[in-house]
């Protein structure tokens, strides 16, 4: 298999879905003629010119109004932001319109749309760019959220979600751009909606998703050498979530620690912990731990960014924790 | 900004002129009906009336080929209807039945008539003009000669979409209509305290590089004029234009509204120039209608619309397993764990 | 003690601020001349002026970051949502100047402001104007989040909100604004951060807040008639949460029910259950249960939008459900 | 839109003359140095140089007094500097140091420096625009005479912030000087891919009611000129001004900007027009300077700015404890339960 940076396989998915289908375009900050900030439409506008790839001022409420009236009346818009943290100057857009409409509209007007970008903390960005909102967009119903870990989700994840006839809030990390991984050729679609069980284990169940992946995986390795076997769930889709995976594991463990870099209060791990708990209360043997973001805006300085990140040493505490283990 | 200041023309024939009469007396009677309905409780939320604001919708919407789009703000029964929608679905949606045009989950502020290209009422100030742009967008893109008309009132001008909206638009060359259906009141903000300029021309169109024109929107043939105008540059790829339709709202901002901010006097002023009566007038001075077909028309409309209520009346409500339909196109879990 | 409306309280406190100090200002849609959409603002341009209560055009966005600016320097602005539905137009200058400030500038600028409005299912207003945003907002690091129940927290609170240095996002129920209740009178500050036992009991810990305190109440006195012993707390402050009577309360009765209007997924209930099971797992003899809105956008019809909320048989089933009690 | 095409007169005095020359200088050099220490990875982030652009700054801030305010986007240094903030707490902030002007918090992006009336660096764009109209608005509701100076670029005209605050500045006729340096492009995209209409006082004057200039801003005479005026009607109580300054930046958008929009030989012509060799040239031509002392500031601020980063690469970085400080002023729980 091919393998691909993470940042490629975006493109392969958007160039091969432009290719299926004239419907689909991408609009967005420096997509075209600068071939994206972080280099994903790269070649694209060249391909596509510039009725299908197409450059905008920067008005993010705007062109994602665009996005969603065009999206009304059949075409099938990819609105890229430059980041996500952009995303809420045109959040009324994507909340209102967006996920709003189809219901609104008695089932008249659907709103096959993808929202895509880069997210994250991603280096001394600091406060106004290092926003993270999946838990932000999963909390309101009318949207599908996804974010894919991999390159090969990556492709398959944003394929699937290009041919979504729903607004997809599609999420990528800055941070995973150049991460490389076996991608598929061709219509490789990861369904929406379903979670990947990417390391089997039986003592402890990992849920995570997008660049904390990569950190689980290297404390689930260590807990190996330390005769831990632990399951490393990839959620991928965090709008709806597949409760299946999730408790099947869950059953199989009965010890659970949710990893991510989002603010901990009413985040992600918050709403998936209580959807746990909600099921299977009593075949938990210990508390679901998190290990999140730090309840800070998020610091310029490097040091302190970094001490906000979920690092293989707070997740392996926290999974002594569930094992009321000693280090 | 051209002001548009000639006699008007007679751009339509008499059969249209009539359906024009038509409808505006519909659209003032089916919004008295639901003042109506709304005191005794049968509708609720928010219900904006169109009362006063009649010519507007008909007079540009009436200019529309079957293929175009429209689409508007909460203040949408008139152009719902001005845009062939049958009152008994949209008396329905007042009433919040399954049978009415939103599916009885839109309300008075979400009418939607996917069929007549009819984009919907959106409720929160400005935001459809994006979508309005859009749509335009969307005709450009397939290369079709359809028009999108966007309606919004002079408060929404305040927005900053309208602003984002209207730089790519006219950037573009977008076959959009910008219809700001001036009033001179946002809720009881009169003009003056909203905008700082007073001609709105000034704001929608040099800035953004499109032709703008004034009219006087009492005038529904004034009001078709304008619109056609621009009908014309839209369809021939010369991109869009701003009207800016001076008209006044007879009623309360929303039925709640006790208008505290105007006087009996001033109201009284302005019905001198009630759009439907001046058509009718002029009608009449044309020959084109004459007191019996008038009065047999005011009937016809009266016993149209109370067949909607009776329709919306007796049709019947959502259950509540409709809560959880129409959510998304993909069957839908709700992440909940009742 | 006076009898006052929730409306007149909250219009008291405005009162007796702008009174006490000039730098404390009103602004926002209809606040001045017309007396505000719902009255709150009631007699305040009369008797401060122009200069002081201020008309907006509709430019939600354009007059937070007016509060804002200002508030960096010096004056303390209440700034009002005519709901907070619409401060999605606004949100990022809530989540970006208001909420970082401090931090970005070193401590340099605080942001001392209010913003306040009302919000929830109010009646009809289907989906884009019954909008619960207490768990986006409660998730962001710098910004309070206060939502008082009764009229003297709706006084006691948004006098201490604007007495507070931070920026306090102050979330009103429309459907409370006619609810009477005795209010103290002249200073009464109610604390930020402290939730409030409103009813004592034992079996049961009751987590709740604004409207939903109503009816949370009606099922606790349901409860006591069938010999339940419900403690009912009114969390008041949902940033920061009152951990300390949470759980002094969980470790008396070992089992508890949240109820909310706000959405189930990363709402506030989530926030709330995960911070208590982080604490106390091992003292919960079931699994925290939760009533909220149904996960559905908010329908017109009256029917389906009263099935969304919280109600009394709702509320107590899972207070059976908890108990491991049959009704 | 009034033209200032009159041959500058000379506004400023001899030794102020100096004054600027010498902070187009620093702020040209601290950037030098900046740009690569940033390419030696001790900075991180996002960091945009305003190299080219520096009479923007230095003209207009020079006419300001020190009670007086200003604001602007990310593209901040230059603007620091010119309010006179010390080289060392703003290379320590570059660094990420506790003794940074923003505690090491802030970054390239976000300097702010309260006592001298700098209200910082924003990088939402768009998203100060309001905030400097806030700061207007308080000093017309305090009765001073302060005005307020924000800075923004070209792009940031299409976002709908810009719009919604320059409608109230001009409606309540705030003392806000709107300055938008343009320097033709927003990140890759040229002005003529972004806006509808190329001259931007169209779209920042007539529509907000307020007067509008354009400046060469590679002539830091004529941008003191034109900002002098703005500032007497601010501080009248005439309201806010909007000048469109044309401008040129040399260096790439961001640090990891290569720049393939544009030509090397467009980036040559335009430095034959660079503000400091065109100050330079004219005070010389003026007698107000000498090759001499002209080496001699040049290295002057050479050692000011290595002392800069001296201190900056001395300072200590902030501990771990404050990653939880001056998140609000009361005391602060982190709501978390490690
Ligand atoms: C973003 C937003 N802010 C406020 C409101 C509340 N609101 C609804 S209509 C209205 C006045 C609008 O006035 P205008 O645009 O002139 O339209 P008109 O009502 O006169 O038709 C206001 C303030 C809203 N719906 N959305
Ligand atoms: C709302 C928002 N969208 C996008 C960006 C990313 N971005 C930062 S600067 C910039 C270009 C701005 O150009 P301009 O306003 O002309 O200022 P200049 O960089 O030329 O000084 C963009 C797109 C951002 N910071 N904020
Ligand atoms: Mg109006
Ligand atoms: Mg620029």
């Amino acid at each position: 298999m091919p393998i691909l940076a993470y940042r490629d396989a975006l493109n392969q998915a958007m160039l091969e879905e432009m290719e299926r289908d004239d419907n689909v375009y991408l609009m967005g900050e420096e997509v075209a003629e600068y071939n994206g900030a972080y280099k994903v439409s790269q070649g694209l506008w060249e391909k596509f010119g510039s009725r299908r790839v197409i450059d905008t001022p920067i008005s993010e409420g705007g062109f994602s109004g665009i996005g969603i009236g065009s999206a009304m009346v059949g075409l099938r818009p990819i609105i890229e932001f430059m980041t996500f943290s952009f995303s809420l100057v045109a959040i009324d857009q994507i909340l209102n319109n967006a996920a709003n409409m189809r219901y609104m509209s008695g089932g008249q007007f659907s709103v096959p749309i993808v929202f895509r970008g880069s997210s994250g903390m991603a280096g001394c960005l600091a406060a106004t760019h290092s926003h993270r909102l999946e838990s932000i967009y999963a909390h309101f119903p009318g949207l599908t959220v996804v974010m894919p870990a991999t390159a090969a989700d990556a492709k398959g994840l944003l394929k699937s979600a290009i041919r979504s006839d729903d607004p997809v809030i599609f999420i990528e990390h800055e941070n995973l751009y150049g991460e490389k991984g076996e991608v598929p050729e061709g219509d490789h679609l990861t369904p929406i909606g379903k979670a990947n069980v990417v390391r089997a284990g039986s003592d402890v169940t990992m849920l995570t998703y997008s660049r904390s992946l990569i950190t689980t995986l290297a404390a689930a390795e260590q807990l190996a050498g330390e005769g831990v076997s632990a399951e490393v769930i990839d959620l991928r889709t965090l709008r709806p979530l597949d409760m299946d995976t999730i408790l099947a594991s869950v059953l199989k463990t009965h010890r659970c620690v949710i990893i991510e870099e989002n603010w901990p209060y009413c985040g992600i791990g918050a709403g998936v912990a209580d959807r746990i708990y909600q099921q299977v209360f009593d075949e938990l043997d210990a508390p679901i731990r998190r290990v999140t973001a730090k309840d800070a805006p998020i610091p310029y300085n490097r040091k302190l960014e970094a001490s906000m990140l979920p690092t293989v040493e707070r997740i392996v505490a926290k999974v002594n924790d569930v094992l009321y283990r000693k280090a | 900004m051209s002001q548009v200041q000639t006699a008007p023309r007679t751009i339509v024939d008499r059969q249209k002129a009539v359906i024009w009469l038509r409808q505006m007396h519909l659209i003032r009677r089916f919004e008295e009906r639901a003042a109506f309905l709304y005191q005794n409780q049968k509708i609720g939320g928010f219900c904006h009336l169109y009362n006063g604001q009649e010519a507007c919708a008909v007079g540009s919407i009436g200019m529309l080929r079957d293929d175009d789009y429209l689409i508007t703000a909460y203040r949408d029964h008139g152009h719902a209807l001005a845009r062939g929608m049958d009152p008994k679905p949209a008396m329905a949606e007042l009433l919040g039945k399954s049978t009415g045009c939103s599916g009885g989950k839109g309300g008075s502020m979400h009418f939607f008539q996917a069929e007549r290209g009819f984009l919907g009422g959106h409720a929160i100030v400005g935001s459809h003009i994006p979508l309005a742009t859009g749509v335009a967008f969307a005709n450009k893109y397939r290369g079709g000669d359809q028009v999108c008309l966007c309606y919004f009132g002079d408060g929404a001008i305040n927005q900053g979409s309208f602003h984002e909206a209207l730089n790519m638009a006219g950037m573009w060359k977008l076959p959009a209509i910008y219809y700001v259906e001036n009033n001179m009141i946002s809720m009881g903000t009169q003009l003056e305290r909203s905008s700082a300029v007073l001609d709105l021309t000034v704001r929608g169109g040099e800035p953004y590089n499109m032709p703008s024109a004034r009219v006087d929107a009492n005038d529904v043939e004034q009001v078709a004029e304008v619109t056609q105008r621009a009908i014309n540059r839209a369809r021939a790829g010369e991109g869009p234009t701003f009207i800016e339709a001076i008209t006044y709202r007879f009623r309360g901002h929303s039925m709640s509204d006790p208008q505290k901010y105007r006087t009996k006097e001033d109201m009284d002023k302005a019905k001198l120039r009630d759009p439907i009566t001046l058509w009718e007038n002029r009608l009449l001075q044309r020959g084109w209608i004459d007191e019996s077909s008038l009065e047999q028309m005011r009937e016809e409309i009266r016993d149209q619309v109370e067949a909607a209520i009776e329709f919306a009346e007796n049709s019947p409500e959502p259950g509540p397993e409709d809560l959880y339909t129409n959510i998304t196109v993909a069957p839908y879990t709700p992440q909940e764990s009742d």
